[in-house]
């Protein structure tokens, strides 16, 4: 069998050390009946090779963003990768350690996430970063969880305008057996929260106002407007970020968030069909103690020497148990690496190249779009970062049906996430997302697909 | 130098990345964004040049144990090799570079897999009922719960409790919390397993679920587990498998054939994720069909197209729960678990099984001299032996025993846990170790307990780092790094 | 730019801790009339992304295995390559080392290629193996070189029949401008080496007689004969082995060669159009001091511990200079370790499985074309390894050209090397090689083409 | 257990690799191949576990100084960062697994890129007539000489007289002998250039060629290289220029344009090839339009088709010198000097030869009173150092420098090479280098001869092996494992 070690020899030299006939006298712990008496119906093993021809074949029947041309957007997006982030993460010290238990064994993975916890802090403009979450809508609800405990509210949250539909969705199963009420304040006729209805919306029970920016939509928000009106009622303002934005656009961290999250899948990390990816979470100093998931400290090592070590685990499962401020364990500790390798290789400047590249390349193919008949760019007025909403003159699953015939991937329609508060008719509307690397030539072409 | 904090690195104006010159007609960025909302400086991240980056983290990476370097038997984590193969497959575009909102007639490839994916597992668990969205076995765990607890909404029932066993993995009662349900802790019993008398006192009509590691912690077999079954059964409850160890009994006996109604995998330890440093991980659940109405949205169902083709159709359950995560779950590593099952095959993983027992048994009776397991004549894939009477003779902890062997180039086993023995080592050497390296492990052990306690104390002694002080570190927390003011 | 470090502070820093005031100041060793004033005409700069979306444009105009089936033989084939090899050989530490001059720092290496040199004298029965050279029809070139050493005879060499025609050609590259004969003794009608003729050309100045064992149209040749025959004479055989054949065959140390030679390419290097590859040169303990290339040997270090290092350089160019064994310096390192981790994922069974499939894989679908009309397997009766003549109804060229329609590729045709000795009319011969990775479905498929 | 050899762990029926069951009808093996021709016995390769192979490679690989984990200034081998991007671009299909005998109109887009090489080979060489095919610079060497031999034969003249300074590399005289050429070496002169009027001496009618390498090997340029080529092509010979060192001139000045007429690149160090723990290498040749006939085949040249497309076409020179090897070249590894070019372009390769420049002077500069070097003012991409006064006063050799480096996890310089510096460390940077990383260097060489010379000559300290018995080596040479008799 594959990966087996112990020949017939050494199995019989093992089980005679251990005292036994067969390895069947150790399963007799299994009550017989409870014993499967057949093999389990399962396809035949495969070779290496035949493996490999299968699974070729099998992926040559799905549509990657390397063979096509990705407009694809939603919270998902198809940015540039260095190669460094693979080279590094390729290494089997990092991928097939574990979580770092043993703090003298696991310095490698301790100082790169330490490293990690302060380039998210960079990033966002916040004090402390947790060594990361599963994905960016869960991210949302452990905020939110958080929130309730550090201002020891539970009545009310409020989600201010277009937050990513599956975090809403995500974000109503985490709570949604208890007795919080979720108020969702629509987006205005600018495709941006209505900050009247925002501000009425907020009481004295509220444990946080969740906004997203650039938001669903691909609007960006009054992020310190927001702020203020949270602040008033001392509720905490939970950001969901585009980490790619924060090349151009201010920190939440500067704006007044108190928590900030992200999905980190921009950074790095391959679409995959959704996972794994990176949730981010960063929050002010004071909240430490509540916050979930694993952390990584700095401190002194026996002989005075400067070290890392998981820290601050009284907070969490393994030994707080019910009372933890997470259920998490198991985290995505590679793809934080994958991030930090990301953020390391842009640096200052390759964030705001990148961003201004997706920022300028967006609105071309808006302008673009905007000049075909038929075709309107929702809140054309208000600005955007690197997505944007068509109506257009037909169905959008139709649209989107028609260019992926030409190798184009526009989407997703809205209509999937309906009802939108604050948006009626969805039947025509889609997204569509320009990264750095689409060229003028793929935009043009996509243009000309729409004619 | 590899000490070094990457941010020791910069140097203004380095870096490392290059974009292209923008090949659309650009306008200044202030008439796209009112200056208000965009940022007043450079982010003040490192400025660093690609070489820097690379030398920087290989070195460090070579600071860690890891599978592909060392025995590394840390028990209950399953930490058995990862195929090169699964790397190189999961990379494939048409797999990694698919957008979660692809549509499904153009990723039919990856359906299939996926489809195939939610079988196996159903098949292994005796439970048909797969999601596979789940991030992480945590994650399972408290999917499973909302499942159960909209299964009772659903049938008019308000029950509030969740049972589980002393030795339970810190995550059952923090994901019930979670999900709402009161959390009431069944005592340890002296041979390891569950107290069944116990169990029937506390299990009544306000009574959820049962969660029940199953082999538990201690590496045992809950060998009453019909019983306990028609226990909650009887008083209309559920009984949830936590699937962490699976790797002992895949093919061997099934959660859904002893009684478990739900169940979660880790399919980054049972089917070699890999582990990643701490995750990804993966943790579909597999429930019974009763339970598939509630199951989050999407799962994956085979149809017939009307050309008479096979399509894979992503389908909301009926009553979902919704959903726990966003898109469709950590695909990356369910490839790999898929790869794992198709290079095994149904001899291979009940083979597997079997191997990881012989290994932590064979481990288990050569160590048994100078660290006997605390329970059980024989175990299954894991072992919890107890230094307690090294402690009380010698002064030598599990602690001390862990430490020192980081020094022989051995993961240490994983330590003080499960709470119910003293002076825990808990050990897993899984299937993929050699007989060599299980003699070689045990001897080094037999060696340290000849060192002196003093020396022990002060272990590791031959890596950079010894016996941080994690005292410090939480009463001072110091998680990020701050540039030194005036420098 | 790309890659570099100092910045525009840190570059005046250096400047002025030298002494100078420029970069261009310390140009000015180079006399100013040598020195270009403009540019060189390269294509401009592209970053990462560019260069990414450049090669994959490129790429995507030229066919690979990968996307095809690949029946090509000739020298280079298409064996599976485990997923292994690809990860050993993709660490930092080995592939941005180099040669390795100073032991302490490189005993990874070290132990790595004495490995190499092992597994190399156990797949061919020899008892020493250098530690690599170019490619096969290089190793053939340096062997000859070698037996005029050793032998002292530098009068002739015989080529005993269907050597690889590039071989032949590198060899008579090599000793051209030599006074040394290269006598080709052609293939009798069985297309194996006509013994006969063989024996008549072996003199008293032949250094060396040179067969391919299976031969360039894949036949096995009867190396006892033949060895019988050259030490007759007291001449050196010098067997050029297809490493995948040792499955199955005998090997040629067994048979009485003094010197093995192969192409390496088959133990996990890839196709890539040709290069790099890997010559492998193994022979008899006795000509240890003759050898070309680099050798790594067992030692003891100061503690009396067990090391390597590279040994015998006395032999070689940048001690001995002109007299040197060979003018190799660096050599194929990196393809050696490929095929280290090749030969050790392989092992004894791997091997006789692998040899196993090509062998009744290659009959099969010779079998097959056979019984298409018009269509004749060559030296039918003559035993085969994994590559055979087909002789075509039609032009191989043609034939090459309409099947490669369908994506599928075989050859080459015989007439891209005409003349071969003992084959007169070419024009309608092609090679076809089957290995492992061929399907039933795939060979029946190419049948199909043929009709 | 690294020090093990991967024989060790060799158990009988241990396997990696399963191979798929054979889908065709199959015949009894002796019935296709008479028994004479098969192996008796299963070949004595090791039978180990696909986890043994990874542990053990993955560790003996961290035994290795390498670039990404260590400065590396290895003279005369320009130990450069290696791009990453070029592993993952030289990895596509389409170019990795193109099979050696495609037909030209299936790779068009590969030759493209070859095509391209050649001419920027071309371009940088300032010699426009490239051949890609060597497989290193030695046999680039070797082939340039056959294109002289072949020149000068179809000319009709004998010619067998090959020149070259003392400082050369052993490529040079050894790649003359093979190519049947007598050697005569210049005599080395006090200030490290050729001996010119030496030159004129030796130069004569049987001169068939000079080698010279500009920047010579002690990191200078030959500043009469024009006067020297002018001297040779009056006696109507030809001038070779070994291009190992051109990363100090790239883009600065071209062997075309200073008199050479023919040269070899080495793309493996010029262009991060990598250097691949000594291979593969590649050495394309340069040479000037007179020498393209005898280029070796096949070349690559651009024509346009009937329908007006850009086609590639393979091409032979009409009076070839034949081959040097089989198929094309080195591919793999042009690729990813293809990727360097394209990644530089025309300021960024200039700029890369400058900052080799100031890091090689700056080392040189704040080396000075240590490790003066013993020639020049200022150096180009390397210098070389000299401990002799430090040999003479304390002790302390070139060799014992280099040893005690390695402690601080510096890979050593090159060592007594040249030949013409007594107790040479040959140091080349080059540009991929921090300030701060040259600075450490420096410290750390100015602590060691601070050290005593007792404890420096039993350096290195901290690593498993020191000091390695060469001369044992050599009388007693062990260059295979064998099974041990008996057991």
């Amino acid at each position: 069998m594959s990966y087996l070690f112990a020949t017939a020899t050494e199995e019989q030299a093992m089980l005679s050390r251990i005292g036994v006939d067969s390895i069947d006298q150790l399963l007799q712990q299994i009550p017989k009946p409870l014993q499967l008496d057949k093999l389990l119906d399962l396809p035949p093993a495969l070779s290496e090779m035949e493996l490999e021809q299968h699974l070729r074949q099998l992926a040559s029947q799905s549509s990657g963003s390397t063979s096509r041309t990705c407009f694809q957007g939603g919270g998902a997006y198809d940015h540039y990768i260095p190669s460094v982030v693979d080279e590094i993460t390729g290494r089997g010290e990092y991928y097939t350690a574990y979580t770092p238990y043993q703090a003298e064994a696991s310095q490698g993975t301790l100082q790169a996430f330490f490293e990690y916890q302060t380039m998210i802090c960079q990033l966002t403009g916040m004090q402390v970063s947790n060594a990361s979450l599963y994905e960016g809508g869960g991210s949302v609800s452990e905020a939110t969880l958080m929130a309730m405990r550090t201002t020891g509210r539970t009545g009310r949250v409020v989600i201010a305008g277009a937050l990513h539909p599956e975090y809403t969705q995500v974000l109503r199963t985490y709570v949604g057996h208890t007795s919080t009420e979720v108020i969702h304040i629509p987006v205005g006729s600018d495709g941006t929260v209505d900050l009247t209805k925002l501000a009425g919306a907020i009481d004295e029970n509220t444990a946080a106002v969740i906004v997203q920016n650039p938001n669903f939509l691909g609007n960006i928000e009054d992020l310190a407007a927001i702020a203020d009106l949270t602040h008033a009622k001392e509720s905490l303002m939970v950001v969901s970020t585009d980490p790619i934005s924060q090349g151009l656009l201010a920190r939440p961290g500067d704006l007044g968030a108190d928590i900030v999250v992200a999905e980190g899948q921009s950074l790095g990390i391959p679409l995959q069909f959704g996972g794994p990816y990176l949730g981010i979470l960063a929050c002010r100093n004071d909240f430490i103690r509540r916050m979930p998931g694993r952390l990584i400290g700095e401190t002194i090592d026996r002989t005075g020497g400067r070290c890392f070590v998981l820290s601050l685990q009284a907070r969490e499962q393994h030994i707080r148990r019910d009372k933890a401020t997470s259920n998490i364990c198991t985290n995505q500790g590679l793809m934080a690496l994958r991030a930090t390798m990301f953020m390391a290789q842009m640096g200052p400047q390759g964030f705001r190249e990148t961003a201004e590249l997706c920022l300028q390349k967006a609105h071309y193919a808006a302008t673009q779009i905007a000049a075909l008949p038929g075709y309107t760019i929702l809140f054309s007025e208000t600005p955007k970062f690197k997505e944007f909403v068509i109506q257009a003159p037909q169905s959008a699953q139709t649209l989107i049906e028609k260019v992926a015939k030409a190798g184009v991937d526009i989407g997703p329609a809205l209509s999937q996430f309906a009802p939108i508060p604050g948006m009626a008719d969805t039947e025509n509307l889609l997204l569509v997302a320009v990264t750095e690397q689409r060229t003028k030539a793929q935009i043009d072409h996509l243009v000309n697909l729409l004619k | 130098l590899s000490t070094q904090l990457i941010f020791d690195l910069s140097s203004p104006g380095r870096r490392a990345a290059r974009l292209p010159q923008c090949d659309v007609p650009t306008r200044a960025v202030e008439e796209l964004i009112p200056a208000k909302f965009l940022a007043q400086k450079p982010l003040p991240l490192p400025e660093v040049a690609e070489p820097d980056i690379v030398r920087h983290y290989v070195n460090l990476s070579t600071l860690n144990m890891s599978v592909d370097t060392h025995f590394y038997p840390l028990g209950s984590c399953t930490m058995k090799y990862n195929p090169k193969r699964h790397e190189r497959l999961s990379k494939l575009s048409g797999i990694v570079d698919v957008h979660p909102y692809q549509q499904a007639d153009r990723m039919q490839g990856l359906l299939a897999i996926l489809y195939e994916m939610q079988n196996m597992l159903g098949e292994i668990a005796g439970l048909p009922a797969v999601s596979l969205q789940p991030a992480a076995g945590a994650q399972g765990e408290l999917t499973a719960l909302m499942v159960a607890a909209a299964y009772f909404r659903d049938k008019g029932e308000n029950r509030r409790k969740v049972l589980f066993p002393a030795s339970a993995h810190g995550t059952n009662p923090a994901s019930a919390a979670i999900a709402g349900f009161d959390c009431v802790q069944l005592p340890a019993t002296a041979n390891g397993l569950m107290d069944v008398e116990e169990l029937r006192k506390l299990a009544d009509s306000s009574t959820a679920c049962l969660m029940v590691t199953n082999p538990n912690t201690l590496g045992l077999f809950e060998k009453q587990i019909a019983e306990v079954a028609k226990i909650i059964h009887d008083v209309g409850g559920l009984v949830y498998i936590d699937g962490a160890n699976m790797n002992a009994i895949m093919g061997i006996t099934r959660p859904g054939d002893f009684g478990g109604d739900m169940m979660h995998y880790n399919v980054h330890k049972t089917f070699t994720g890999p582990h990643g440093a701490g995750g990804p991980g993966s943790g579909p659940i597999a429930v019974r069909d009763f339970l598939r109405p509630y199951l989050p949205a999407p799962i994956i169902e085979k149809a017939t197209a009307e050309n008479g083709k096979t399509v894979y159709q992503l389908v909301t359950p009926e009553k979902t729960i919704g959903k726990v995560r966003t898109f469709f779950g950590n695909v990356g590593i369910l490839i790999r678990g898929y790869c794992y099952l198709r290079t095994l095959g149904p001899e291979g993983v009940r083979k597997a099984a079997e191997h990881a027992i012989l290994n932590a048994n064979y481990l288990k009776a050569i160590l048994k001299d100078i660290l006997p397991a605390a329970h059980g004549e024989y175990c299954l894939h894991e072992f919890v032996a107890s230094a307690s009477k090294l402690a009380k003779e010698k002064q030598i902890s599990a602690m001390d025993i862990a430490k020192r062997l980081l020094d022989f180039g051995f993961h240490a086993p994983t330590v003080y846990f499960p709470l119910v023995v003293p002076e825990a080592l808990m050990m897993e050497p899984t299937e993929t170790e050699s007989k060599a390296t299980l003699d070689a492990f045990a001897e080094t052990i037999r060696k340290i307990t000849e060192e002196s306690a003093e020396f022990l104390h002060d272990a590791p002694h031959s890596l950079p780092v010894s016996r941080p002080n994690d005292v410090q570190a939480a009463r001072q927390p110091v998680l990020s790094w701050s540039p030194k003011v005036g420098v």
